[in-house]
């Protein structure tokens, strides 16, 4: 078993999806158990790996490794290392809180919870392998499953405008990721011998018009995931729709899987390509941080402003990962880790409102501090640690990668900057909409948050609070292969 | 050439022609009921020719399950069908002449091929006679494979004989 | 028995008193006040012996690695030099007596736990400053204080002002925080170090070597951490938060923003001297901007009603004061006001609070005759009012003083003009106020005025006795001890004592208050008739210079029409794209449906037909009746064996 | 032997022509499963005939006519059950009336 550890978590899910498959559907609380059994399961699985990676070592461990299609050189080739296991550690959290949310949310809409807790449990297979698969076929085949359950979570439990969103995210996200197809075969057959391994592949030197051309097509497919600035409308739509879980995953995982896929393909696969597009992505990512952030602003959906302000927050990790250098990289990873927390908490504490008010509209709150003093302080938390407030962990990311693009480019930084003002502005402006001010009467029947939901925002709270204060927990881990991928990429760390 | 043995050539050639006879008959007969009875009367003629070989144990066998099981099911089946043909329906389809032409050639190329063939019959041959032991022994020897596959066969047969026949609801 | 690493402590008490009174809050109830006290208290009793033996010329410092920057690691820790422990000594001091203060001032609200709460995060993370090493943690106690400010000045949020006070408050800081962020990182990447000590020590080597290491990159740098001073400390252009602040609970006021938290953007220059004294192009805007705060805040002042908006405009006056002392590289000029500044306006808000409570009006027009009533609350008032006038021997003289005298030994005598000015003013504005108030027939009926309660008065005159003693320091009496005491610090020019300066500070202070008593103690129409002859001016003072105006219009506004529009930009325009890019794929499959309908499929329909017609004779062959095929079956073996034969 | 070999072949030729011929031209399925009858008969004499004039083993021939004899048996048995079937469901025992396989 501990030889195969990341295959058992890729696959744990997987057996819980077939188990919640084999139980009547009339027996709800058998699935519910099982599902949340399972994302525990995998959650503990996941801390056994913990206890056995070596935060030390830069290259991949717990390697495993199969023949798939012999005939095509395709492996089954998983392994992990300081850029995913962060990740593979986020996905099991928030899996675990999600399906915790999910208990409560998704027993309204009654009759339907085992095809929810299937396509679930499914989700949570594509992810874990899209973050440990090395073999490019095999990370392209979990890249796509993840799309499939998203699909139908959204479009079958999603709000008013679900069966546009869903097909939105859908097809917007396939077309990138065939153009990341594309880039994959022709790194396939530009290798000699054709492999799709990513260990052998890092080794091969590759013509730099070549890697030009691939590093857009890969570059498309991951952008949208982010979602980079021009290609980020399919996300506030399909947030706002989603329902509450799923907003929290998506947030919480999906994105990262973009900014991974940076990190892990692009850069050391294409290192001249990614130096030669490094401006054009400073651009970009100065350009999501300030609009993301602008727009933000004029929301008047709750949900839709926590979805600008992920696009904002996620262009601070393009933007490290723009940078290049040492601090931008531990910023940008450390971003991906926090902005998983931060995010997914604040969907969540949507989702407390709206289950409660059943609106969202920002307007028509008022004065809830006085009447959910519990909410208030929690949402007021997440508040604070979205718009990098020293001491929770957002700002240590932020900080990190403003000190790494602040080497890269100065004019960057400071109208990246813009974004963190404008971060408080849009945040304090909802907690005053929201919490402040006279009681709006028509909410005096609103109780204040239960302790379920306490349970469930609980750890966030408290990963965000230890990051905050003593990042090393995780930047050690990170720090060994991020500075790997520097050398690749041909930059010293400084 | 005595006596005896010339009166059972006759007579074999005579059974023969009985049973040439009464085949035709089973086929150009309209009513299908004497066409059945007259089928019994090809397989007692046959009956009579195996003995006539000296497979007595076959002829025996031949009486009793053609003659008595067989024929039975078959006059079973004519009166369970209440189709014992009339003057007024065609018994024969319109290929008849062709199939005739046919069956011309093939019995002139067939008979061709018998009359020029040397066919080896050895004395010994002639000589030996099967007694129902040795058939059992064969049987229960080298045959023993076939003989179960058969009899797994008839199982099948009986079953599927059922199941087929069986009203549906 | 006193170690250095004790001083650890001293943050660390009020944030453990913080966490209690936060999780157990409901429990505790009006225990959390003591939790709070005694955390501050003993905070105070650690770190005084510490900071007297840094009075004595010693000098602490301890660190460890924090954060791998690169290669570098970071390393956080604290450093007892000259200035923190002036700074701590005066934190803890008037920051317990505050707390005790609030004890009875807040007695009976509904929030009094979550009150102390905070206030003890806001203490832990003032205390975090004021012992810092390096440029991180000091900016990131830094923000937790804008954070303690605005959750206090919001405190009472039902309100709409103060919650969008609070908003106000907590956003235009951040506009300064954030020059700070990119200040230190600038510095950063000048210097490669994020330490006080080891800047203080590369710019002293800097300094005699003669040629500064990056000018340029060094100048930005020091500009923009002069930005978070500007957030901080209300300076000229983003002051109008500080006025407005006055929303929260008096304590809030008279503890953050009026002694250490505004204090703290000064004491970020003062921290930074170093820096600033290297780069020469950027102390004469520190002079400027502090300049001009100073003399616009007491001008608004003159007019204003409040009773706490007008300590408010003085705070920003006396904090452009100080940054003008500052500017004109007077390290220890700027640093004494700090510290004699806290007290008496500390005190100040604590007495107008007290008159708060003991009213409950803010409005000067409606007090009146209170000193009869509140005699405690009233002389504590007036002698820290005498302290801010200048009216020696109070400490606000001795420290005002030396700031004058910069400017004028340092040669900038219109600055010393505007801050003589100033200083006329301020008299004029407080004594106008204490005339109001506490002076004349009371002139409204309805407010029945008592004395507060003796938590309340008690710190009061604690503080009445260190506004009276603590210039003395800083005074001639002892040698200007302060000012040697900084000196250690950086090197920066020590000016001769001029009596002549002292004699334009004293008369300035006694005409302002004299040209009160006349124009309030005897007759108010004299105030309307003023009013009326300089109405324009009169109207700029009242609405604060336009100011809010202003933002709103220029700012505000246009930052809120910019994201509406990059909202519709985004919704129709990016997403329009999207989409169009659906709508336009629609088309095209519609274009392609028809071609394949009629054309592609044409195609495979004639297959089709054509198959179908082959079909049609071929399929004669199948009769349906078994004996037909039979019957071929049998033709056809015949020719078989006929071909085989050889018959034919 | 007492007749020529060739004399019983062409019997049962003819006998095998006759069988034949009602397979190839009668209407009524019964009637063709009588005659499918009479070819097996035919060969069961080839058979007889064969052990008894050749030199194999003598038994053989024997064996296999009690095959085909069990055979026959099923095959009557199994084709009579699809008559009566089919007479159930379509009312009828004629081949040319029943030709759900035509075009």
């Amino acid at each position: 078993m501990s030889s195969h550890i990341l295959s058992w978590i890729i696959f744990a899910p997987l057996i819980g999806a077939a188990a919640v498959l084999l139980m009547p559907k009339s027996k709800t609380s058998w699935i519910r158990w099982c599902a949340l059994l399972t994302t525990l399961i995998v959650f503990g699985l996941t801390c056994y790996a913990l206890s056995m990676f070596q935060g030390s070592r830069a290259g991949f461990q717990m390697l495993e490794k199969a023949a798939w299609i012999p005939q095509f050189n395709v492996q089954y080739l998983v392994g992990t290392d300081g850029i995913s296991f962060p990740m593979v550690f986020l996905t099991a959290l928030i899996s675990l809180l999600a399906c915790m949310g999910s208990l409560a949310h998704i027993r309204v809409k009654e009759g339907r919870e085992k095809e929810y807790y299937f396509l679930f449990l499914l989700l949570e297979t594509g992810m874990m392998g899209t973050f440990l698969a090395l073999d490019l076929f095999l990370f392209y085949i979990f890249w796509e499953v993840v799309l499939v359950p998203m699909y139908f979570l959204i479009g079958i439990w999603g709000g008013p405008r679900r069966e546009y969103a869903a097909i939105k995210f859908f097809l917007y996200t396939l077309a990138g990721s065939l153009f990341m197809l594309l880039g994959i075969l022709a790194v396939y057959f530009a290798a000699s011998p054709h492999t799709f391994s990513m260990i052998d592949l890092v080794k091969m030197p590759r013509d730099f018009f070549f890697q030009k051309i691939v590093f857009l097509a890969f570059f498309l497919g991951f952008a949208i995931k982010v979602p980079i600035f021009p290609f980020h409308t399919w996300l506030p739509d399909a947030h706002v729709e989603a329902p509450t879980p799923i907003s929290v995953i998506l947030a919480g995982v999906l994105l990262k899987m973009g900014t991974y896929g940076f990190l892990r393909f692009s850069y050391p696969l294409f290192p001249e390509a990614a130096v030669w597009f490094q401006p054009a992505m400073g651009v970009l990512a100065v350009i999501g941080i300030v609009y993301g952030g602008f727009v933000a602003l004029a929301q008047t959906d709750f949900k839709k402003m926590v979805a600008y302000s992920s696009v904002s927050h996620m262009g601070f990790v393009l933007l490290g990962l723009a940078a290049m250098n040492a601090n931008g990289f531990r910023g940008a990873l450390l971003q991906m880790f926090n902005h998983g927390t931060i995010t997914g908490g604040l969907f969540l504490l949507v989702g407390v409102l709206y289950d409660r008010a059943h609106t969202r509209d920002l307007n028509d709150f008022g004065g809830l501090g006085a009447k959910m003093p519990g909410y208030a302080g929690i949402l007021t938390f997440f508040s604070l640690a979205s718009l990098g407030l020293p001491g929770l962990s957002g700002f240590i990311s932020e900080f990190l990668t403003l000190l790494g693009s602040y080497q890269y480019s100065k004019v960057m930084t400071a109208t990246a900057t813009i974004g963190i003002i404008l971060a408080a502005a849009y945040l304090l402006y909802m907690i005053q909409r929201v919490l402040l001010g006279q009681l709006n009467p028509k909410w005096t029947g609103l109780t204040d948050i239960n302790w379920q939901e306490v349970i469930t925002l609980a750890p966030l709270m408290v990963f965000i609070l230890a990051l905050g204060i003593y990042p090393n927990l995780i930047l050690d881990y990170m720090i060994p292969t991020l500075d790997g991928l520097l050398k690749i990429l041909g930059g010293a760390v400084r | 050439m005595d006596m005896l043995s010339l009166i059972i050539k006759f007579g074999i050639y005579g059974t023969m022609a009985l049973a040439l006879i009464a085949a035709i008959a089973v086929v150009t007969l309209r009513n299908l009921f004497h066409s059945a009875l007259c089928l019994a009367a090809v397989l007692i003629a046959t009956a009579m020719i195996y003995a006539a070989f000296h497979a007595d144990f076959l002829a025996a066998a031949q009486i009793l399950l053609y003659v008595g099981a067989v024929m039975t099911l078959i006059i079973f089946a004519i009166m369970l069908t209440e189709q014992l043909g009339s003057k007024t329906i065609r018994q024969t389809n319109r290929q008849n002449l062709a199939a005739l032409a046919g069956l011309l050639v093939f019995v002139v190329i067939l008979g061709r091929v018998i009359f020029k063939t040397p066919w080896p019959v050895t004395e010994k041959a002639l000589a030996s006679k099967v007694t129902v032991m040795e058939l059992g022994k064969a049987f229960m020897g080298p045959y023993v494979f076939p003989f179960e596959v058969i009899s797994i066969i008839l199982i099948a047969a009986l079953l599927g004989a059922v199941v087929i026949a069986k009203k549906d609801r | 028995m006193v170690t250095s690493d004790q001083i650890i402590l001293v943050p660390l008490l009020p944030f453990i008193a913080f966490a209690v009174n936060l999780l157990a809050g409901r429990w505790l109830k009006h225990r959390a006040a003591w939790l709070s006290v005694a955390a501050s208290t003993i905070a105070c009793f650690i770190a005084i012996p510490v900071c007297w033996a840094v009075f004595q010329g010693n000098h602490f410092a301890n660190q460890g690695t924090w954060l791998m920057l690169g290669q570098t690691p970071l390393k956080f820790g604290y450093v007892m030099d000259p200035l923190s422990s002036s700074l701590l000594f005066m934190v803890t001091i008037v920051g317990t007596l505050i707390q005790i203060y609030a004890m009875g001032y807040m007695h009976g609200d509904p929030r009094y736990s979550r009150f102390f709460a905070y206030v003890s995060l806001f203490m832990s993370a003032m205390l975090t400053l004021s012992i810092s090493d390096n440029y991180l943690l000091f900016f990131m106690s830094w923000e937790i204080m804008g954070l303690c400010s605005y959750l206090l000045i919001g405190f009472y949020f039902e309100k709409d002002s103060a919650a969008k006070a609070g908003f106000k408050a907590f956003l235009t800081t951040r506009v300064g925080d954030v020059g700070f962020l990119i200040g230190f990182l600038t510095l950063f990447s000048a210097i490669g170090t994020l330490n006080f000590s080891e800047m203080n020590a590369l710019m002293a080597n800097a300094h005699h070597a003669g040629a500064p290491l990056h000018a340029g990159l060094l100048s930005l740098a020091a500009l923009l951490i002069f930005c978070g001073t500007i957030g901080k400390s209300a300076q000229f252009p983003l002051h109008v938060w500080l006025p407005d602040a006055m929303e929260g609970p008096t304590p809030v006021s008279a503890l953050i923003h009026a002694a250490t938290m505004v204090a703290a953007g000064v004491f970020l220059v003062a921290r930074s001297f170093s820096l600033f004294m290297i780069v020469p192009n950027v102390l004469p805007v520190v002079t400027v901007i502090g300049t001009i705060t100073a003399f616009m805040a007491a001008f608004i002042a003159l007019t204003q009603t409040d009773i706490k908006r007008i300590l408010a405009y003085s705070t920003i006056s006396q904090l452009g004061y100080m940054v003008t002392a500052l500017g004109l590289s007077g390290l220890g000029a700027g640093t004494f006001h700090l510290i004699t500044h806290a007290f008496f306006k500390a005190l100040l808000f604590m007495a107008a609070g007290s008159v708060i409570h003991g009213t409950h009006v803010q409005d000067i027009r409606e007090m009146g005759g209170l000193f009869k009533k509140m005699p405690h609350t009233a002389t504590t008032f007036i002698i820290a009012s005498l302290a801010l006038a200048g009216i020696p021997p109070l400490s606000g003289f001795w420290s005002k003083d030396e700031i004058l005298l910069s400017a004028f030994a340092s040669g900038h005598k219109i600055v010393f003009m505007i801050l003589l000015l100033t200083a006329f003013m301020t008299a004029f504005y407080m004594f106008r106020l204490i005339f109001l108030t506490f002076f004349g027939q009371p002139r409204n009926l309805k407010v029945h005025a008592h004395e507060s309660p003796a938590v309340m008065t008690a710190p009061l005159w604690a503080l009445a006795f260190g506004s009276i003693v603590i210039g003395f320091p800083g005074s001639p009496f002892m040698h200007h001890w302060f000012q040697k005491f900084m000196a250690h610090m950086v090197h920066h020019p020590e000016y001769e004592p001029s009596a002549f300066v002292m004699a334009c500070s004293v008369a300035a202070a006694v005409c302002g208050i004299s040209l009160a008593g006349v124009i309030y103690l005897k007759k108010i129409r004299w105030a309307q008739k003023t009013a009326e002859t300089f109405s324009f001016l009169y109207r700029l003072s009242l609405n604060k210079c336009y100011f809010d105006e202003l933002y709103s219009r220029c700012i505000v506004k246009p930052f809120q029409s910019l994201g509406r529009f990059l909202f519709g930009f985004d919704a129709r325009i990016v997403d329009g794209a999207v989409n169009g890019t659906g709508h336009a794929t629609l088309f095209i499959s519609a274009v392609k449906g028809w071609i394949d309908k009629y054309i592609v499929d044409g195609l495979v329909n004639f297959t089709g037909t054509l198959t179908h017609f082959l079909n049609s004779i071929v399929k004669r062959l199948q009769t349906g009746f078994v004996q037909n095929y039979l019957l071929i079956v049998f033709i056809g073996i015949l020719v078989f064996l006929v071909w085989e034969l050889k018959i034919i | 032997m007492i007749i020529p070999l060739a004399h019983i072949l062409i019997f049962s030729l003819l006998l095998f022509a006759t069988g034949l011929y009602g397979v190839l031209v009668r209407r009524n399925i019964i009637g063709i499963l009588i005659s499918i009858e009479l070819m097996l008969n035919a060969a069961n004499i080839n058979l007889i005939a064969f052990s008894k004039s050749t030199s194999l083993s003598p038994e053989t021939g024997q064996i296999f006519a009690i095959f085909v004899l069990a055979i026959a048996a099923t095959t009557a048995a199994v084709g009579l059950a699809i008559v009566l079937a089919l007479y159930r469901v379509r009312k009828t025992v004629y081949t040319d009336e029943v030709h759900l396989l035509k075009w």
